[in-house]
Parts: C-alpha cells; structure tokens; sequence
C-alpha cells in the first residue's frame, strides 16, 4: 500500500481544461454606463477558458470595454430611447471573435494613427483613445453598419501557438 | 470585492501511512466535478483508508460537488475508512448548514484536527 | 486655503451607487458545463449592483449556477442537439428576477422538502441537492414550461429594505 | 486568478499645504469616472496646487478615465501646478506605455517620490 501511495504522489497534478469547441455567447444589456462592468465579467468568463495569458484577457476585456463605452457616447448623442447592446462572442480553438452591436447610428471617420506625438494624444479626446486602444489590444479590429441601423464592432484575438 | 477561478486543481498530498490528503484549489462545479470524482475514485482504488479533503482554497461548490463528496463518505464508510473535510470558508460552512449536510460531513479546522480524528 | 483643503478632507467619501432603473440583461449560453462559469460571472455583476450583501450576491449566484446544472443534466438526458440555455435577469428597484430557460424538456416531480433527516439528505442525489440549494437561496422559485417545449425557471430575490 | 470590483471610491487626502491626494480604489470607467472628474475639478476649485491621483487600488481604467486624467493634467498645469500619478499596477502602467500617455503622465512609484519631484 505504501508503494500505490508513492504512484499517486508523484502523479503531476491534474487540471480540467477547456475543450475549445467553436460556440456562442450571447449577452444584450443595456447601452448605459453600469452595465458595461458586467458586460467585461461575461467575457472575462469566456476569455478565461481559451488559455490566453493574463495581459491577453485583459486586453480583451478592455477592448471590449471600449466598444461598448463607443456604443454608449453614440447612443447618447443621438438620444436613441432605451438602446442596447448586443456582445456576441464566438469562440474558436484558433481565436475569439467578439462583436459588439448598438443600434444607434453607424460611426463616421476612418481608422486612427498608432504613432501620434505626444501632442496630439493629449488632444485626443476619450473616443480617440478608445479606437486607439482597441487597435493595440486585438489582432484585428472591423467598424461596420448593423443591420437595422447601427454599428457593429468586431474585435478579434488569436490565441497562443501551442 | 470576489476573487475568481475558472477552474480546480486537485493535488494528493500523502499525510502519513493510512491517510491522504487532496488538496482543491478553484471552483468545484459542473464543470469540475468530475474531475474530483476521479481524483477520489482512485484514491479509493488505491486502497487508502483516511481521505481528507482539503476545501481550504475552494470558492463555489455547487451542488455536483456535494454529490460527490457524499458519494465519497459513504464509499469510505463501506470499507470502514473515512472521508473528511477541511478547512472550509465561512460561504461553504453554511452551505453545509443550510442544506443539513453538516450532519453527513466530518468537517474539521484544521488538519492535525482531522488526522487526530481519524486514528481516535 | 488650508481651511478650503479641511473642508474636503472632512467630506464624506463619495461612491457611485446604482441607479436600479428597470432593466433586463440577457445571456444565451452554450448547455454544457463549461459555460456555467461565465453564466455566472455575468449574474456577479449584476447582482454586485443592486445593494445585496455578499452572501445574498453568492446566494443568486450559486442558485442560478444550479438551475444551470440541472438544464444541462436534463440536455444530456435528451441528448438535445447543441442545446442553448438564455439566463434572463430582470433588475428592478425592489427585486431581481432571473430566468433560466433550456430547450429541453419539462421537469418532473414536485417541489421538495426542506427539513429531511440525515439519511434521506444523504440519498439525494446532486439534482435534488440542486432544487433544494435554489428553494432555500432564494425568496421564489418556480420551474414552469418555456414556450418551443423546454424547461423555465425562475428565481427572485428581493431586495433589502433600506 | 482576479478580483473584481463593481465601483469606484475616491478618498481624498491631505498631504501638504500645497498637496493633495486622492486615493482610488476600484475600476475608472465609463460608470465611475463622472465621479472622479468632479473630484478632481472640486480640487482644483478648491485650489490645489499639486494633486496626487493615486492608482494603487485602481484595478481597471478605460479611455474615459484616461481622458479624465489627461484633463487634469492640463487643468493643473494651466495654473502652474502638477497632477502626478502615484503606484499604477504593472498593468495599467503597460496600458500608459502601449498607448504613448507615458510621455504626458508623470508617473511614480511612491508617494514620497512625487511629493518630492513636486517641490522640485
Ligand atoms: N465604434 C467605433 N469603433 C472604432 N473606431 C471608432 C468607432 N467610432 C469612432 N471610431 C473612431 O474614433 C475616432 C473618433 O471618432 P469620433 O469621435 O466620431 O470623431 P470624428 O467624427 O471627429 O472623427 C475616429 O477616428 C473613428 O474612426
Ligand atoms: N429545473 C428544476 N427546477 C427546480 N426543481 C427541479 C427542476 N428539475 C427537477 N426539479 C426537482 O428536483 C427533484 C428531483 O428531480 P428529478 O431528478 O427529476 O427526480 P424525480 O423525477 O425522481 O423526482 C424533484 O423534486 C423536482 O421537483
């Protein structure tokens, strides 16, 4: 017996990993400020299972963050009654798509410049600096119109070589 | 305000020559459970007689996890052995309590509590 | 000004607090055990908002993961094809109420009791174990049939008079 | 594996005749961050000459608290003052860095040392 004792302690430690099968997480909240914090749990929660390092599930939380606080500046605006959001998130063994949809008005503008001089930053305004964070912190970053009438954010992060 | 863990890891720990420890760290759910299930089947498989269960560094047991830690006390009574607990947070005692499984489970402090209780 | 730097000293510090409009937050997970843990990071955050006490918060949280697990028993069951559950949660001033619905089937059986002896609680199994966590964690359960021939249920925790 | 917090506290504090603090604790973000612009114009109001903003606590910040910060510093700068941060994360120090606002943030590891870079 103490020798089937000596087998168990020296198994390496077991962990339950995530099986990365492609699926969707769907969550609609409200496209006001206080809703934003549960908005970064759910894809905590989602980014979590994918083997992202920290600094990587926080770059999507925070990019996601982003998109949202986009939505909510819209929607404020334009005075949209009752808006939403819908963040969508598609997960693959190879990456994470996240789409965050208002239904406020689609955005003007183009892409922004990664390598403005310290000037400029400081004149950015929080949008500016959102877009710019968005695009530093995922792969790639899409704006595009809604159906029906808004804006679609697709932000998507590829995961680790292994 | 609320630390969280996506996952559990389970460690055996070998406490002295009839008892062994495991050590849960995370959450114990849907999810996991199974994972604990094997952990403790084979530990049962390997003949051990005292098996204690390290809650100390666990923050959601739902209620799979309960199924198996009183599947787990009954397999270890059967062949006159026992499973008992350890160190759980205050979330988790009352768990306990407000289900009445404190009247199933031998829940304990400490440790050392523990092994004493196991050879009295 | 050392008077005007005592006079903010001495404020009360200020926290943002909710604004507990009505408000619903909609989830739509996969019916699998992975996806359990974001279900129920999305219900942290929105019960953190609303004025309920750590406990209250575990409580919704850990009740909401059990009607999960039990959509999820009765999927595998079925053997439900890419089974959905939506985890629907109604914010309001005075309550929160979540709702749980699968497409699976409808549940069997009655509610349970509360005040079994040692050796009944001890042959439960981990789904009576569920019912009985929900019927206690929370002020109001009901399970009911969800339209398109699956399985709702709703739990609500009131608020704490204040 | 992280902790999370719904909110947002804002302390502030007294350092010196000419110094103020306020120390942070929570997430900066578009909910929270209304807050702490009007604590920091209420500092300005007040007229404080050096404000330390201290994100030891802080566990999240997004543009708009970023923004926020940024107008602060113009703010105190106009009237020949300083905003200094003091203890950001690891992390939140890599967002200043990724986003090039390390070059307008004066950013420091302790609280003595931005006293003394202020009185500099
Ligand atoms: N939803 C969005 N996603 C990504 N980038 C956006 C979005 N909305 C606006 N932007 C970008 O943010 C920047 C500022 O946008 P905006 O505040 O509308 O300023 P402007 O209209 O003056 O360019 C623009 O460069 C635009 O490309
Ligand atoms: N989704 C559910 N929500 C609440 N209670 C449920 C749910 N499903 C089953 N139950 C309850 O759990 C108990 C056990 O259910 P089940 O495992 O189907 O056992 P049985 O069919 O043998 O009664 C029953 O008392 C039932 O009322």
């Amino acid at each position: 017996m103490s020798n089937e004792n000596d087998r168990l302690n020296s198994q390496t430690d077991r962990e339950v990993s995530s099986e990365d099968a492609a699926a969707t997480v769907t969550l609609t909240i409200p496209c006001t400020p206080e809703y934003v914090g549960t908005a970064r749990l759910t894809i905590l929660g989602v980014a979590s299972r994918m083997g992202f390092s920290y600094d990587q599930v926080e770059d999507i939380r925070l990019a996601v963050g982003e998109a949202c606080a986009n939505a909510i500046e819209r929607a404020k605006i334009l005075k949209v009654e009752n808006p939403l959001i819908t963040i969508r998130s598609l997960v693959e063994p190879s990456k994470l798509t996240v789409e965050v949809e208002d239904h406020t008005d689609n955005p003007s503008g183009e892409g922004i410049d990664q390598d403005k001089p310290a000037a400029e930053i400081e004149s950015m305004n929080s949008q500016e600096l959102g877009a710019l964070l968005m695009e530093i912190l995922v792969d790639e970053v899409s704006v595009e119109p809604a159906s029906g009438g808004g804006t679609r954010v697709r932000l998507v992060k590829f995961a680790n070589e292994s | 305000m609320e630390t969280t863990s996506m996952n559990l890891k389970v460690t055996p720990r070998r406490v002295d020559e009839e008892t062994q420890a495991l050590d849960l760290e995370g959450e114990v759910d849907v999810y996991t459970a199974p994972l604990l299930r094997q952990e403790i089947m084979d530990q049962v498989d390997a003949g051990v007689k005292h098996l204690l269960v390290n809650l100390n560094q666990v923050e959601y047991l739902d209620s799979t996890g309960l199924g198996i830690l009183i599947g787990g006390v009954k397999r270890l009574k059967e062949q006159n052995g026992s499973l008992k607990l350890v160190g759980p947070s205050a979330r988790i005692t009352r768990i306990f309590e407000i289900t009445g499984l404190n009247k199933i489970f031998d829940v304990y402090t400490s440790e050392a509590d523990a092994v004493a209780a196991a050879k009295a």
